[in-house]
């Protein structure tokens, strides 16, 4: 079986990195935004699993951590927009900006 | 029970034979299980009329058995509604997000001991995943898709509070599904399903006694999961007309239904594997074979009339369950939503955490005191399974008759509720009297 | 490495263990332990007291609250407050007769009076049995035993190992029983003394806590462990002197005497760090054993050493110029004056210096030094006592002078001197104060009965209390000869030795002159001005501790009429304590007599000097020293004119006394000026030392705090507060960029990103 | 492998350009599910069959649901607004990221730095599976070495469940 070049790989996850990165930068939709922002965890666990042939276990395991970390973030970051909705009847950012000056 | 000494005869396939067979695999066992699931529908109707003593489908064919196949033929060509409101493409994808994940699942379930061809021994799995029990939680899980987004893809109240009914019932059901297979984990020491079939029968105990909790637990969540009654909640005909699939008529209905039955068809073999010993045969050994590890094979010699008796077995334990599940249907009634949700996070949630711990523990204290698999007292009895069997039963009971002490289980509700109920009737009862005091002066 | 010294440090003990092989301690943690039980038990009765106390709903803007509306127990309040009359005298007013009734006390006041007596008691037994064991064992190395290692730092110089570890040895074994059994007779008083005070359980904690820091310090095998009881005892002399908190007075006492103390324990630490510095351990015995070797005989390392340890043993044990505390913690209830401020706590400086014996061997220099400074304290306290009128204020002054005492002794390198002074002081001492406590007591009583405002501690108010309290009467009696140094009681032979010293140092014939001599000093001029400010010095004491017992107990009553009636003896709770000590004081010189006085030989003590071989093992490092240096003293011969001399001027003193106040008809405190002259003036204000410091040291650290306050104020302050406005400023400046728009946050971390990934391509 | 691995890959950008463009946040949630597959199978491929499940179970399985959930429940996705910034954006933004895609390729394209870490070392992965099995080469890691963050984390997944649930309550 032929190994799957790493180069390609990263690449893979470089191009799915960017492309969350715009989606964080364009999108105004705050529960648009979460996904975008999973989008960018998954290109950096692409990363380390890509690396992980070459480098050993190390780096599933930290795609374990933060496949957890990312649950954990969904569920505050959802509550969050759901308590928001209650007040704003949106979840447009451009209704979240309380703490600006 | 292993025997060594037959290692060189049995043959790996080549990668070309294993393609080959591969795809084989898949088409045969596609199709037998969509003629299954079709033979499912008829027989459930069956089922359904003789527990309500009446006959059943009987026009179509003798006693009925070309119902399936017209009720098919009058779906196909039903003319097919599609709401104004309805979300396009969703609308679609719906029934075919629902139906897949139901068959897909059947790919891991070994149905036989692996077969001697002229090619090599092929196991009878369709796809024998590292990841077996693990594929298995991750596809389950995502049937649930299907029916939230054809309720809300449908842009009708009743189906919108169906599909988030689903949705929520699904999500609250796996927890406990996963956590009961956690404690197979421990004694399998892998996920791969042969390999649980395997531990079975060299253990001489079936699961459903060595990890009773589990059995009931996946037992009650595979209902929850198949939204079979008494947890057909999302497709509640009397409180949401029928739920998510409201909206659908001819073919995407149809899917729905056929989904169902797959569904019904795929855990009910699930059972079969993971707590009847799968395809193994009661009191034979010669069906002990495990496969290939490292390229050298594990277990007995396989053989062509091995592998259909151990189908015939495979057949039958999951025959059983589909039966038990429609009989439950006609037996037991719907839960009120508060009951499921209650069941599912108050009592199945940290009652199989709590048999995790034990029964962690139990094996832990069986691994140090040296016992294995194979050891037997008095020549029969399985040490290893047994202890861990008595362990489970008890901590069954303890759930069942001391947890849920007559909330869940009980169909008339909670006792606080009783007892709220008892204090309402008796005020009102107050007020009555008192007017009619009123009434008299 | 660190496992060779382990396997070495077991080794010594293993040892230890060989040489002393009969002596098997038993249990010598129940010592520390009782206690401690004690402490925390009373600390939980206090704390339930506490509890109970709490009022339902504080009243606001009501000072008087306290004394009005606390529970039943605060009736008798007045009893205790000994010190402050003033005090009295308002709560007096306040509560009027109706509050005396005597209800049922609650379990919380009632189990104190049983368990820290019982416990301190227990101790007792306990170090008696040990001391038995010890003496028929009589081993010659310490009795070492380390529990646990308490503080291990594995540094690469030389691991600092301090082990909680109970050192059991001649000197820290009398030690014990000196605590224990003055501890125990002195918890007894205080049952007596205390127990209508509201605070009693706190105060028996207090109490039972102290005794436990003091067995920490003599037991306690190391100098940081010492270290650790030398802090515990003041903190509890803190909180004892301050145990009346409510008045400013006392809270003040508590804190000068923690503030000074602090002064000297800075000394300690220095002290310490020096010898880890320099020996690399801090053990008693490591440090006794590598000494000699390590550091040379003289040197400024070994002087430093033992200075910083005068100086913390000066804090602790009010000698100049950090006496000035002990006077002011009589504030406390008198039975803690005659514990922690009489028999223990302020002689463990003493201890201190006699456990380091080796090192002062080995610094004459600093052992002069703490000669000299223990001799002016001597003469210096003595003469402010002689114009005092309050009875604890000259019990106190006396204290300092005995101090002065026991530092010349040690200083000379007369530690058994110093040590049995010590042990004969504790008896006459204890004795003198809880005479005078059962003294103020029934004072108090008398005057409460109507409700005089006199002072209950003023010699000039009393007079006649012969006739009204005749066992204390006798039993102050004894120790005030004790003390005055009349044979054959107890503070004659101790006094006697310690001027036999100084004489014997005047004619060269003592190792410490010797050693002077030898870093080219010759000492014979200071031991001869030594041993005359002491003679003088023991004289003053004998001329004030007569005109007090005369003020107090001769002559006319001058109470009054009315109170004369209420004056009684108190409960046996208070006499038999007492008794004990008076026995204590009467006897306990023959301890260490020397087989030549004749009564020795009539009572056949055996050899005599029983202290001196009693505590030989001990000071075996010490004559080690001495003798690799060529010190040792000579034969010394034995002269009867520092004994003739002192046996004069003891009774010299009492008779100068009786012919100067006991014809003259004694008048009261309104009546009588409290000096007449000049010198009594300058006396009777303590040569205004107190009135110096404040000038000198308090205004000056306060004018410095005022200038750092202002330099804080205007400079630090001022820093941060434009910190503070330049932030606020770039804050608003720098606020316009936050939007409030997600999206502009990332984009901005996005070309962030992009910078830093850029930098990271191209280096 | 390779061929498979492109197929995924290409599916897998392009299911992901349509999360971020999709005006339909339920479109948006779907891509992006079409992507966690793709990457599921490209996990695979690349030997990490327990991240590739895993992937599926948990971020498929249980997190999109979440979001489904939530928009479903506030029903977002019938009425949409359209939530798109301007043209300027767009172009900034999307130069933006494109210098960001090319300069981390170029990162690593370039010398890689040596595998870190000395736990498991640079064994190669199939003979770290082959010995301790699928799920055994992800947990004995993660149970050993790892133990203290795995801790960790599982306090702090408790902590998200206390904290959404707090949040999400109307009365608390």
């Amino acid at each position: 079986m032929q190994q799957i070049p790493l180069e390609q790989a990263l690449g893979l996850s470089a191009l799915l990195f960017a492309i969350g990165a715009f989606g964080v930068v364009i999108r105004r939709n705050a529960i648009i935004l979460f996904m975008c922002i999973e989008l960018m965890l998954n290109a950096v666990n692409l990363a380390f699993v890509a690396f992980s042939p070459r480098s050993g276990v190390q780096g599933q395991v930290f795609v374990f951590f933060v496949i957890a970390v990312a649950a954990a973030e969904a569920a505050v970051g959802l509550a969050i927009i759901i308590s928001v909705f209650r007040h704003k009847e949106s979840v447009d950012i451009k209704n979240f900006s309380l703490l600006r000056w | 029970m292993m025997q060594a000494g037959t290692v060189q005869a049995v043959q790996d396939m080549s990668d070309t034979a294993y393609a080959v067979s591969s795809v084989v695999k898949v088409v045969l066992t596609f199709t037998v299980v969509m003629v299954v699931v079709a033979l499912l529908t008829l027989l459930e109707r069956k089922i359904s009329a003789w527990m309500q003593d009446r006959m059943g489908p009987n026009r179509v064919g003798p006693g009925g058995i070309g119902q399936p196949l017209a009720d098919g033929l009058k779906n196909i060509l039903k003319e097919e509604t599609h709401p104004g409101e309805a979300a396009g493409v969703f609308f679609t994808l719906a029934p075919m997000l629902s139906i897949i994940p139901a068959l897909v699942t059947f790919a891991v379930i070994p149905f036989a001991a692996p077969m001697p061809t002229r090619w090599g021994v092929m196991p009878m799995v369709v796809a024998d995943l590292p990841v077996g029990i693990l594929f298995l939680l991750a596809f389950s899980s995502l049937g649930v898709y299907g029916i939230v987004m054809a309720g809300w893809a449908s842009s009708n109240k009743y189906a919108l509070l169906g599909g988030l009914r689903a949705g929520a019932q699904m999500i609250s059901y796996e927890i406990a599904l996963g956590l009961s297979l956690m404690s197979l984990f421990f004694v399998v020491g892998n996920v791969g399903l042969p390999q649980v079939v395997w531990t079975q029968q060299r253990m001489g105990t079936w699961f459903f006694f060595t990890f009773a909790v589990s059995f009931a637990f996946f037992w009650i969540s595979s209902f929850a999961e198949t939204n079979r009654l008494p947890f057909d909640l999302p497709e509640a005909e009397s409180e949401l007309v029928t739920g998510y699939h409201t909206e659908y008529s001819s073919m995407k209905f149809s899917m729905f239904f056929i989904a169902e039955y797959a569904h019904v068809l795929t855990v009910s073999a699930l059972l079969a594997t993971l707590f009847l010993g799968g395809w193994d045969i009661p009191f034979l050994q010669r069906d002990d074979m495990l496969g290939f590890v490292d390229g050298r094979w594990v277990g007995n010699v396989p053989a062509l009339w091995i592998t259909l008796v151990t189908f015939l077995s495979f057949a039958i334990k999951t025959f059983v369950f589909i039966v038990i599940f429609m009989l439950v249907r006609w037996t037991v009634p719907r839960f009120r939503y508060d009951q499921v949700m209650d069941l599912g996070w108050k009592i199945m949630l940290p009652a199989s955490l709590a048999a995790v711990v034990v029964t962690a523990a139990t094996v832990l204290a069986l691994d140090s005191a040296g016992v294995t698999f194979e050891q037997r007292a008095l020549g029969f009895v399985p040490v290893y399974g047994g202890v861990l069997g008595v362990v489970n039963v008890a901590m069954l009971a303890v759930v069942v008759w001391a947890m849920d002490r007559g909330r869940t289980l009980s169909a008339t509700g909670s006792l606080d509720e009783r007892r709220a109920r008892a204090k309402q009737t008796a005020r009102l009862r107050a007020i009555e009297l008192q007017t009619a005091e009123r009434g008299e002066s | 490495m660190l496992l060779l010294q382990e396997a070495a440090v077991h080794a010594t003990s293993a040892a230890a263990g060989q040489a002393g092989e009969s002596f098997a301690a038993f249990a010598p943690w129940l010592i520390l332990a009782l206690p401690l039980l004690g402490f925390v038990l009373n600390g939980l009765l206090s704390i339930t007291a506490a509890r109970r106390a709490l009022p339902a709903l504080p009243p606001v803007g009501d000072p008087h609250w306290d004394a009005h509306h606390e529970p039943s127990e605060q009736e008798h309040h007045a009893h205790g407050d000994d010190a402050h009359p003033a005090a009295h005298a308002d709560d007096h007013g306040a509560h009027g007769h109706d509050a005396h009734g005597h209800g049922p006390k609650p379990a919380t006041h009632t189990l104190p009076s049983f368990i820290a007596p019982g416990v301190l008691i227990a101790a007792f037994a306990v170090a008696v049995v040990n001391f038995l064991r010890m003496l028929a064992a009589h081993p010659e190395t310490a009795w070492v035993h380390e529990y646990w290692s308490w503080m291990p730092v594995n540094d690469p110089t030389g691991a600092l190992r301090v082990g909680a570890a109970i050192q059991l040895d001649q000197l820290s074994m009398l030690m014990t029983l000196v605590i224990t059994g003055v501890g125990s007779l002195i918890h007894v008083f205080s049952v007596g003394y205390m127990k209508e005070d509201p605070g009693y359980p706190r105060y028996m904690a207090y109490l039972n806590l102290f005794v436990f820091f003091m067995l920490t310090l003599v037991l306690g095998a190391s100098y940081p462990l010492m270290f650790v009881g030398w802090e515990g005892v003041g903190l509890c002399s803190y909180l004892l002197i301050g145990f009346w908190f409510k008045e400013r007075a006392n809270a003040d006492a508590g804190k000068k005497a923690f503030i000074v103390n602090r002064i000297g324990d800075f000394g300690f630490l220095i002290a310490m760090f020096l010898l880890f510095a320099n020996l690399g351990t801090l053990n008693f015995a490591e440090v006794m054993e590598r000494a000699p070797a390590q550091m040379a005989f003289g040197g400024a390392v070994v002087t430093a050493v033992c200075l910083f340890f005068f100086l913390g043993a000066a804090g602790k044990s009010a000698q100049i110029p950090l006496y000035v505390w002990l006077p002011d913690a009589m504030a406390g209830p008198t039975p803690v004056s005659a514990l922690i401020h009489a028999a223990t706590m302020v002689t463990a400086g003493v201890y201190l210096v006699a456990r380091s014996a080796t090192l002062f061997t080995m610094a004459p220099v600093a052992s002069l030094v703490v000669a000299l400074v223990g001799t002016a304290t001597a003469i210096f306290a003595a003469s402010i006592g002689l114009k005092q009128w309050d009875i604890k204020k000259i019990l106190a002054y006396s204290t300092v002078s005995q101090l002065g005492f026991m530092f010349a002794a040690v200083g000379m390198g007369a530690y058994v001197a110093g040590v049995f002074h010590l042990m004969t002081h504790a008896f006459f001492k204890a004795c003198l104060f809880l005479g005078s406590g059962a003294v103020i007591h029934a004072m108090h009583e008398a005057l409460h009965h109507t409700h005089s405002d006199m002072d209950a501690q003023d010699v000039r108010n009393m007079g006649g209390l012969r006739r009204y309290l005749p066992v204390t009467f006798w039993t102050m009696g004894i120790a005030t000869l004790a003390i005055a140094g009349v044979p054959p009681f107890a503070g004659f032979f101790s006094k006697d030795e310690i001027t036999g010293a100084a004489w014997d140092g005047a004619h060269g014939q003592l190792p410490l002159a010797a050693g002077l001599a030898k870093v080219g000093i010759d000492g014979t001029l200071w031991f001869g001005l030594i041993w005359g400010a002491l003679s003088i010095a023991a004289f003053m004491t004998a001329f004030y501790m007569g005109r007090m017992m005369i003020y107090t107990f001769f002559g006319q009553n001058r109470t009054g009429e009315e109170e004369r009636k209420h004056l009684h003896e108190g409960s046996w709770t208070l006499t038999l304590p007492l008794v004990v000590l008076a026995l204590a004081s009467t006897f306990g010189g023959f301890l260490n007599v020397e087989r030549e006085v004749p009564i020795v030989r009539w009572f056949d003590f055996g050899q005599g000097e029983a202290l001196h071989r009693w505590l030989h093992p001990v000071l075996a490092g010490a004559d080690q020293v001495a003798e690799a240096n060529g010190i040792a003293g000579a034969a010394v011969e034995p002269s009867a004119v520092p004994i003739a001399v002192a046996i004069l001027l003891g009774l010299g003193g009492l008779a100068l006394a009786w012919t100067m106040l006991s014809r003259r008809a004694l008048r009261t405190a309104a009546e009588e000026p409290a000096y007449a002259n000049g010198v009594e003036r300058v006396l009777y204000h303590k040569y205004y030392v107190d009135e110096l410091y404040d000038r000198v040291v308090v205004r000056t650290v306060g004018w410095l705090s005022r200038l750092q306050a202002g330099f804080d104020r205007y400079v630090v302050d001022g820093l941060v507060d434009f910190g503070g406005k330049m932030s606020e400023w770039l804050g608003v400046a720098l606020g316009r960029f936050q939007t409030g728009q997600v999206n502009t946050y990332a984009f901005a971390i996005l070309i962030g990103v992009t910078l830093v990934l850029y930098a990271f391509v191209h280096t | 492998m390779i061929i498979l691995f492109w197929f995924f890959a290409v599916l897998a950008v392009s299911s992901a350009l349509l999360t971020v463009t999709r005006k339909n946040p339920v479109a948006s949630a779907i891509w992006l599910i079409a992507t966690f597959f793709c990457l599921a199978a490209i996990y695979t491929l690349l030997g990490a069959f327990f991240i590739g499940i895993i992937q599926i179970l948990v971020y498929a399985g249980a997190i999109m649901i979440l979001f489904i959930f939530v928009i479903m429940l506030l029903n977002l996705g019938n009425d949409y607004e359209p939530d798109i910034r301007g043209h300027v954006w767009k172009v900034v933004a999307g130069g933006t990221s494109l210098v960001i895609a090319a300069l981390l390729a170029r990162a690593f394209s370039g010398e890689l730095p040596a595998p870190l870490g000395h736990v498991a070392g640079p064994a190669s992965l199939a003979a770290q599976t082959a010995d301790r099995g699928t799920v055994g080469v992800i947990a004995i890691p993660l149970y050993t070495d790892y133990m203290v963050p795995l801790q960790f984390t599982a306090v702090l997944l408790l902590a998200a469940v206390v904290g959404a649930v707090v949040l999400a309550k109307r009365k608390v």
